[in-house]
């Protein structure tokens, strides 16, 4: 439990800890930033290698005391230069330099925004070796039904566990038990109409997915072929 | 032509259930109604939107028929999803069967909007299925990329500041017990405690309409409820009455069509006894509470 | 500032494969490791970077599937590069360029041996701006979540994460690494069936509490009437 705004486990004391350390006048150490080997670049990988959780850029600027445009451009060079894009300035250059730069081998770890912030990830593609090292968050598979109940929370969250049985055909009781238990869906308050409880997804449901927020599922429609509008449906007894 | 249910596995690549299994093995093959009857369609190479479903629901129906036989286990509200699925199935079949006509009836027109609604769903659950298919692949990607979730170098950890801790012992049990105790869930039965309709034993109207009968000639149907207090009484007496015929102490005589019902007593006038009678159609073991509206 | 270029490493081609190549069984070695972007060093640094404790040079050698010596030079190289000196690793490639160039900036993370073990730490001229980072947004209280599950654990402890969460009905992952970051808890050994890491309270909870040992724990039994069967629903006595 390393970085700021834990807000899971500890109570916010100071939630405004962006845009804190913004202004040059109080902040301790971010004059010297500059004059510190690699600079604000290293920084931030400095700060990125005691976090545990995706950190926003909000965060990240206040922790290294630079506005945030600046902040997201050297992320996204870091990004660039582990997947072994080297040769680029601090700042995102255009496209046409990549083509024209050698490409490098890449780094056997990435740097990835996910659920609205960065983070630090082995390489995908060594997962065989690095899984015998790491024993968090190694999660055993879903099973289809969960999977089924997962989709269905997550396209029409916040959701009754009524309604998601009757658009699966089946009970969910157990399945949504199971989800919450494993962190990937929560309840989210109760129906006004119905008091029944609701659920949605979480932050952690997305880190898992790797996407930055559920707008970025994949678009239901293309799946629904012939059928305009599905809510018309839904709610329709037999 | 009806398929055994081990016979209809779908078309997915899914092996079979295993012989003898009971319904939780099936439902691992099919998580649902909605996932057989795709599982079929696909199968018979059946577009969804067509009403080709004779062969597909005598298939449906046949699968059913072979959970009744091998699990009695099935949970109801499981078994009740497929129950109104064979219905609509076996609805839409029927109606291809008769001569065809003119959609004009009420009768035609609930058909269709069953019809359409039932695909509607089993087209909003193939959607499902194929976007949880999508999630399912793209958190196996994901599952290859581990977070660096290192604890905090000592030194900075001996920067966090001390921990406030104020809870004695009695204190931090009464936390435990509250994390302990089971949770309550969300009411996932609809409470039947608000609603006051007393409850009305058929058994003892039958009773009651026994010795009512016995002693006398015909009596109109209209006079035995007349003294009920509710409709509820009402229909427990009628079921009473077929419960007395089934037993065949009772007649009735209708002169015609709406006419009235008369009811006359049949049986033995002596000695017939009343504990041959079932418990009635409410099934209840008599120790609730019986109500004889009118004594 | 740059990747070392590995270029007989590395397949020209797309850096991010799938990482279907290592089912080669479950033999430690890994004849594939050569095949994937960025070879063995990137494979170093992948495991390097995601490990909690340092790694011996023998368990990384057997991780990868290389010898000692080689690895232990792999190591040195990595430590060199992060520091910035690039090109001057013995493994590094015939790259021109980057030899004549001295020095390039040093990253924000180093990589130390420390007890015999190699880990991957925030570059120390980093340290005060990490930590105040680490400071900020902590507060001195654990949360509600935090003390339940710490009640939880206390009561059925040695008890694994999963069994907690179900318990609780939530995910609790985040928490437990709270309060082992505490000191409040620690882990026992492993589960004998499930293999799942199990988790007892410290004796510094035990300070904390201000009593001896955990048998001084006040009885939960006598304040759950009507619960005779929590041992059933726990499945585990206390």
């Amino acid at each position: 439990m390393t970085a700021a705004g834990h807000s899971d486990n500890f109570p916010s004391a100071a939630p405004a800890v962006a845009g804190t350390h913004l202004d040059d006048g109080e902040s301790p150490t971010q004059p010297g930033v500059d004059n510190l080997p690699g600079g604000v670049r290293a920084a931030l990988e400095a700060v990125l290698m005691v976090t545990d959780e995706p950190l926003s850029e909000e965060t990240l600027a206040a922790a290294v005391g630079r506005p945030m445009p600046e902040v997201r451009s050297l992320l996204r060079g870091l990004q660039r230069e582990y997947d072994g894009y080297t040769g680029l300035g601090p700042v995102d250059g255009p496209d046409g330099s990549k083509v024209t730069e050698p490409t490098a081998a890449p780094r056997g770890f990435e740097l990835r925004s996910v659920a609205g912030g960065w983070r630090i990830y082995s390489r995908a593609a060594f997962a065989p070796l690095v899984s015998r090292f790491v024993v968090d968050g190694q999660t055993a598979r879903l099973t289809q039904a969960a999977l089924e109940t997962l989709a269905v929370i997550a396209y029409r969250q916040p959701v009754s566990r009524a309604r998601v049985s009757a658009i699966r055909g089946v009970n969910v009781d157990s399945v949504v038990r199971t989800l919450t238990q494993r962190g990937l869906i929560e309840e989210a308050g109760t129906d006004p109409e119905s008091g029944a409880f609701l659920y949605r997804t979480t932050h952690y449901f997305l880190e898992r997915m790797g996407i930055g927020n559920v707008e970025e599922l994949p678009s239901l429609a293309p799946h629904l072929p012939g059928l305009d509008n599905l809510a018309d449906f839904e709610d329709l007894p037999y | 032509m009806v398929a055994r249910p081990d016979l209809a596995a779908p078309a997915g690549g899914t092996a079979p259930a295993a012989a003898g299994g009971g319904f939780e093995v099936r439902l691992a093959n099919f998580t649902g109604p909605f996932d057989l009857l795709l599982g079929l369609i696909t199968k018979h190479e059946l577009d969804i939107t067509e009403i080709a479903l004779a062969q597909v629901t005598d298939e449906f129906i046949g699968y059913i028929r072979g959970l009744q036989q091998l699990g009695q286990e099935w949970a109801l509200d499981e078994a009740s999803e497929f129950l109104v699925i064979a219905a609509t199935l076996l609805d839409l079949k029927a109606a291809r069967l008769l001569p065809s006509g003119e959609v004009d009836d009420d009768e035609d027109l609930a058909l269709l909007e069953a019809r359409d609604l039932l695909f509607a769903r089993l087209l909003q659950y193939k959607a499902f299925k194929q976007v949880a298919a999508l999630l399912g692949a793209r958190l196996d990607e994901e599952a290859e990329r581990f977070p660096r979730l290192v604890s905090l170098e000592p030194s900075f950890a001996a920067l966090l500041p001390e921990l406030i801790w104020k809870h004695t012992p009695e204190q931090f049990a009464a936390l435990a017990r509250k994390a302990l105790e089971p949770r309550e869930g969300p009411p996932t039965e609809v409470a039947l405690s608000h609603l006051h309709a007393p409850e009305v034993n058929v058994r003892e109207q039958a009773i009651l309409l026994a010795r009512r009968l016995r002693g006398s000639g015909p009596v109109p149907f209209r006079v035995l409820v007349s003294d009920a207090a509710d409709t509820l009484v009402v229909v427990a007496r009628f079921l009473a009455l077929l419960d007395l015929f089934r037993e065949a102490v009772i007649a009735f005589d209708q002169a015609n069509p709406l006419g009235e019902l008369l009811v006359r007593w049949s049986g033995p006038t002596e000695g017939w006894d009343d504990t041959r009678l079932s418990s009635g159609f409410d099934g209840t073991d008599d120790t609730h509470h019986p109500r004889e509206a009118g004594q």
